[in-house]
């Protein structure tokens, strides 16, 4: 029989767990995050957490102009998840400079600012604004987005194209200021993809942005939303952001990664560390907990605890280093 | 009306203990303890239920009108809706027991606004969509004005109308398709002549979308307010994820994808733009220029 | 207000529905089979459920030797899902046509038999043995196997690949019974892969096979399965599996599509065949509930007569043509 | 040994009333009406159950020994299982109720096979591992047969010893890791002394992997057979998903990766490969020539 060995380390009290991360150069004081689209600009969710106690809030993917978004139904529920189809509805950067980012950054609260565009020009313009602006800690940046100048490609399926918009971004970037590229699962190879954005200058990697799904309604016997096709989220994906994760730290072992995919419990954010996150993003979740980031975050804390683990830093990408042993 | 709820609403979440749950034609009345919902809870507003229990393939939670609320009875706060079973959550919900527990985040939106003056208000329910008015008349009459009650639904079981409809109400009018329960048709066969006589200033109505745009048609045409309470489907119920949008026009006069959990579900009906209710409004702030969207 | 209209038609009697399905040269009575893996060669089955009213039983990927698979643990739950990594592991071809085939046909059901193999030869002698002894109503072709000869790349992953394999299986198989390509969603772009195998000689295309994940064991704090990664199926996954269907129905509306991915009701088998599948599997519910096969069937027959469709093929691939409209 | 269970076995698919429950310990026990099924059960048997409810997020059954089985009672057929909460699975099923239904598929598996002959025997449980052997020590003992019986686990809360083991065996032995209850240590301790004293030809276990591969080589070294009872992970309990396997020797002398639910769980101890169990022997039947293989 083989044995499974629990770490022998004993158990610690939970205040003695140091949950400071880092991503490149920028240092957290905890690694769990809201995740973009789940969290608007952080507002709504003030009074049913700290803001100011999470690792950052990650805005909702914001572009240049102002955008309606998508027709609805917009969301259509699936086992264990959900399917959505927003169409990056916003304000434009000019407007969530003016009055978004501001109420954050006043709140004391961290932002990680996300980004989206559909050419290249629409992401550096909008990168130049935010690096104008200031006070973003990070920038994420989500190249799940048709790139209208390749018959609506998206970005994050093709190497190259994701490589072009990170080089971009990073270079109007401030270099003190990460850049976390955000990538898609949905691809024959994701660690092709994270190569060549980490070889573009991405600082970090966030993985994984929604899968792309469709559920067809058995009543008006069409597709249940708008779009058609939506983007599926929640614990269903799981197993695919942590396989991602993995796979991503096998082949990059020193690039910071950033988990998101279905985060319900702090066990989950302890998968997703184990795989080889820094920190992790609860989306969904949000929806059916509003308080989930802060409640992980302490679940998280008590899980290290109670495996002996005082440094989060020591149990980023342990299952690599125990699967070897 | 479309700025964005001041940060730290009055919402919370909380375990609400189930205290008692009845059956009402064809829906199901739950009583919730709720201390520190129930006394912020106005007419119009909405709570979103947890659906399922711990081990569910259920994320989202279900939105429900309050029907009403008691912020300081003997146990410190309780509320009640009433669930029309219509899909597994619902189902759930109506299976609930007293001493069970539901998690509840609430008050939720915005309500109904109410008149300064005291006039003349009919106030319009399409199914389950009556479940806020009757709180919303003993407001009404509190400031005076005159409630009366239009209820309608497809049939008599479909119907909510609670014992204390007459009693809250300066008069009650049902209709139902189907001719089981008062006068055979819909509740827009019967408005415009009650406005008329009643003299109303202001309409409030909750149910159906197309019953909601009939309203405030009626209300346009004779010149007086509407309030109308719209069902759009919600992820999140807090504001976060947008998914619960509808063209809305703004005090600017420009039409935005207005989020119905934070700045409805109450909108005046003549600022939703009801034909276009389900798409993009080409002069929509925003709406795209070219096919394709971005995910 | 957009309406969503249902269906005028008039609800039918279930009896009165016609639910034979065509795949290719092959009519089936019912649309409704077991998926590759989730049946073994049917006979544990049997007792369950009646074996000769199922459109086919799906046999248990075969290649061309015994096949020990994988160590344990090989599978994890996850949420409205799990995670299998069982490594093929089966008799060989020949004990497969001496006791496992015979069996499945003496009780007079039919087989559509699932192949497998680490090369292109190894796919061509297992299609070649099968051929030989005959019976089989259809073959599946699992083609998200490593190819030893190409770094054990996925020959699912491939285009280039999927189409040797299938042209190779097509040429060693009796013109009257139609080949099936089984394809993986791990795809950047299914209908590249689908197009592909068709244009190989494939005669319909199975949609999909499980969707790589992983799960790391927060006690242990290493990977779950003794194979690292592992095939999601279940609930967790259909929404993947309805966009893949949708997808490739639009690129290839003449190819008879199977759907395979978290089948569990009449409902979600309806979904499929709106999305543009002409038949269905029943899988990972199998797990859960022996009899799904043909409880699936009984509940799409009511769900296709409660909305007044007569005949199932009338359905096949309906939400394309009311969405256009 | 190696024969697939003929097409058709005993198995059925039933939802099944709980009856009652109760707590024994650290375990709830189960009793549930299974009409058609406790009538088949043998000792070693199992069943199935669905967990979670219709909306359940956990797709898999979870598996019980069957403690009990009453074919012909009053109620027309009940089994009792005991019931260690582990994870979310066995959490939902210690929270039913009388009247409450859950779907149950068995019984499955291979049972204990019998002697022969009257003879001594020895039964060891571990933990909850216990609840088959009592049942298993009445059928011994209709056959006259003497049953010993020794029950270990790591503190008394987690031995399941029922009221009726002292009636039911010659002896009963109690160990305990930590001397909460009986001897301090592991039935490995008492069992040597245990089968030479009373000569037993025969072994039964159900526990855990490690003490069953003990008990194994203790059986082997007094001559004795064994009959031991794996608890592998199961997905689908009934013999078509191959996730439960473990490598045991043949009638041919080969090794197979072999299903404990259809051909276990119960196995001769000497042909499990114990010190391989969870790995492929190098020389099991199909064992890969090169690392890397097929999904
Ligand atoms: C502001 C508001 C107030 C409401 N008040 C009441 C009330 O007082 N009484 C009552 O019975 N119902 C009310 N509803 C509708 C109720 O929320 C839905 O019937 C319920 O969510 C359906 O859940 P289900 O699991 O039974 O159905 P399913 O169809 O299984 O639900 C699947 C998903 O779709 C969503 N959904 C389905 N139908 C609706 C709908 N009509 N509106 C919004 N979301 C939907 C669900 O929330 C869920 O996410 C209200 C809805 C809103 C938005
Ligand atoms: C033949 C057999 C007989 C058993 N008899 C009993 C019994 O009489 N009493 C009792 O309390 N338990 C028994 N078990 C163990 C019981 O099945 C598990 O404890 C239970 O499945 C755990 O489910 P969970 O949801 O609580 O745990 P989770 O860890 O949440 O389960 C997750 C998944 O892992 C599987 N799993 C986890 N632990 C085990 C385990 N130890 N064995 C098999 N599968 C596991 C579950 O079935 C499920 O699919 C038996 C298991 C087998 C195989
Ligand atoms: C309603 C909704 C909106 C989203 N919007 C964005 C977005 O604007 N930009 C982005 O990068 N990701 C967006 N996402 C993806 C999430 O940030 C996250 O990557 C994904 O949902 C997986 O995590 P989860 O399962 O915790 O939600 C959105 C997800 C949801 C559910
Ligand atoms: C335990 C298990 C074993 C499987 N084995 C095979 C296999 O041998 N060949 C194959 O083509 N697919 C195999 N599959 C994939 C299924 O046939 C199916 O494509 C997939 O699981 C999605 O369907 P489902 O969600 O209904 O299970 C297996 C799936 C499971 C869960
Ligand atoms: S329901 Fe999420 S923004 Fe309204
Ligand atoms: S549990 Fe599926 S084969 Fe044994």
């Amino acid at each position: 029989m083989t044995t499974t060995t629990s770490p022998a380390a004993a158990a610690l009290a939970p205040a003695e767990v140091d949950l400071t991360t880092r991503l490149a150069s920028v240092v957290l004081p905890s690694p769990v995050l809201t995740a973009s689209g789940c969290a608007a600009a952080g507002r709504e969710l003030d009074g049913f957490l700290d803001l100011t106690a999470l690792g950052a809030v990650v805005t909702k993917s914001i572009m240049l102009d102002a955008r309606s978004g998508r027709a609805t139904p917009r969301m259509a529920e699936t086992p264990s998840g959900m399917l959505n189809s927003i169409g990056l509805q916003g304000p434009g950067i000019d407007g969530f400079l003016r009055h978004d980012l501001p109420w954050l950054l006043d709140r004391g609260a961290r932002a990680v600012v996300s980004i989206a565009g559909s050419s290249v020009e629409e992401y550096v313009e909008v990168a130049r604004r935010l690096r104008r602006a200031g006070g973003a800690t990070a920038v994420e940046v989500n190249i799940s987005c048709p790139n209208v100048e390749d018959r609506g490609l998206v970005f994050a399926c093709d190497p190259a194209a994701a490589a072009r918009v990170i080089s971009a971004v990073r270079k109007e970037t401030h270099r003190t200021v990460p850049v976390l590229a955000k990538l898609s699962p949905d691809v024959t190879d994701i660690t092709a993809v994270a190569r060549a954005v980490v070889e573009a200058g991405a600082d970090a990697i966030t993985l994984v942005n929604t899968v792309l799904g469709m559920v067809i309604d058995t009543t008006t016997l069409r597709p249940a939303l708008a779009g058609v096709t939506g983007g599926l989220s929640g614990p269903a994906i799981r197993p695919v952001a942590v396989r991602c994760l993995w796979q991503v730290h096998e082949a990059l072992p020193q690039v910071p990664l950033v988990g998101a995919g279905g985060v319900r419990t702090g066990l989950d954010a302890l998968e997703m560390v184990l795989a080889g996150a820094a920190a992790v993003q609860v989306g969904t979740v949000v929806f059916h907990d509003p308080a989930a980031p802060a409640r992980v975050a302490a679940e998280l804390r008590t899980a290290l605890a109670g495996r002996g683990i005082s440094r989060l830093a020591d149990a980023v990408g342990l299952a690599h280093r125990r699967s070897r042993a | 009306m479309s700025a964005v709820r001041p940060a730290g609403g009055a919402a919370r979440q909380i375990e609400a203990e189930v205290l008692a749950t009845a059956r009402a034609g064809a829906f199901v009345t739950l009583t919730l303890l709720a201390p520190g919902v129930a006394d912020a809870v106005r007419p119009g507003h909405f709570v979103a239920l947890a659906v399922g229990g711990p081990d569910t393939s259920m994320l989202l939670r279900r939105s429900f009108s309050v029907y009403r609320a008691r912020p300081s009875d003997a146990y410190g706060g309780t509320l009640e809706i009433v669930v029309a079973v219509h899909g597994r959550g619902t189902a759930w919900l109506a299976e609930r027991r007293p001493h069970d527990v539901v998690d509840l985040v609430g008050p939720l939106g915005r309500p109904f606004a109410l008149p300064r003056e005291p006039v003349g208000c009919v106030l319009v329910g399409g199914g389950y969509g009556s479940a806020p008015l009757f709180a919303l008349a003993e407001g009404l009459r509190a400031r005076d004005c005159t409630p009366h009650l239009v209820l309608g639904a497809a049939t008599a079981g479909r119907l909510f109308a609670p014992p204390e409809a007459r009693r809250v109400a300066d008069s009650v009018t049902v209709t139902t398709e189907d001719g089981s329960a008062g006068v055979r048709g819909l509740v827009t066969d019967v408005l415009p002549d009650l406005v008329e006589r009643t003299g109303a200033d202001v309409l409030y109505a909750c149910g159906p979308m197309g019953m909601l745009a009939a309203v405030a048609r009626v209300a346009a045409e004779a010149g007086a307010h509407s309030q109308c309470a719209v069902e759009e489907a919600m992820a999140c119920g807090i504001g976060v994820c947008m998914t619960c949008v509808l063209p809305v026009v703004g005090d600017d006069g420009r039409t935005r994808m207005t989020r119905a959990c934070l700045e409805g579900p109450v909108f005046r009906g003549d600022r939703v733009r009801w034909d276009a209710v389900g798409s993009v409004p080409a002069d929509c702030v925003g709406a795209p220029r070219l096919a394709g969207a971005a995910r």
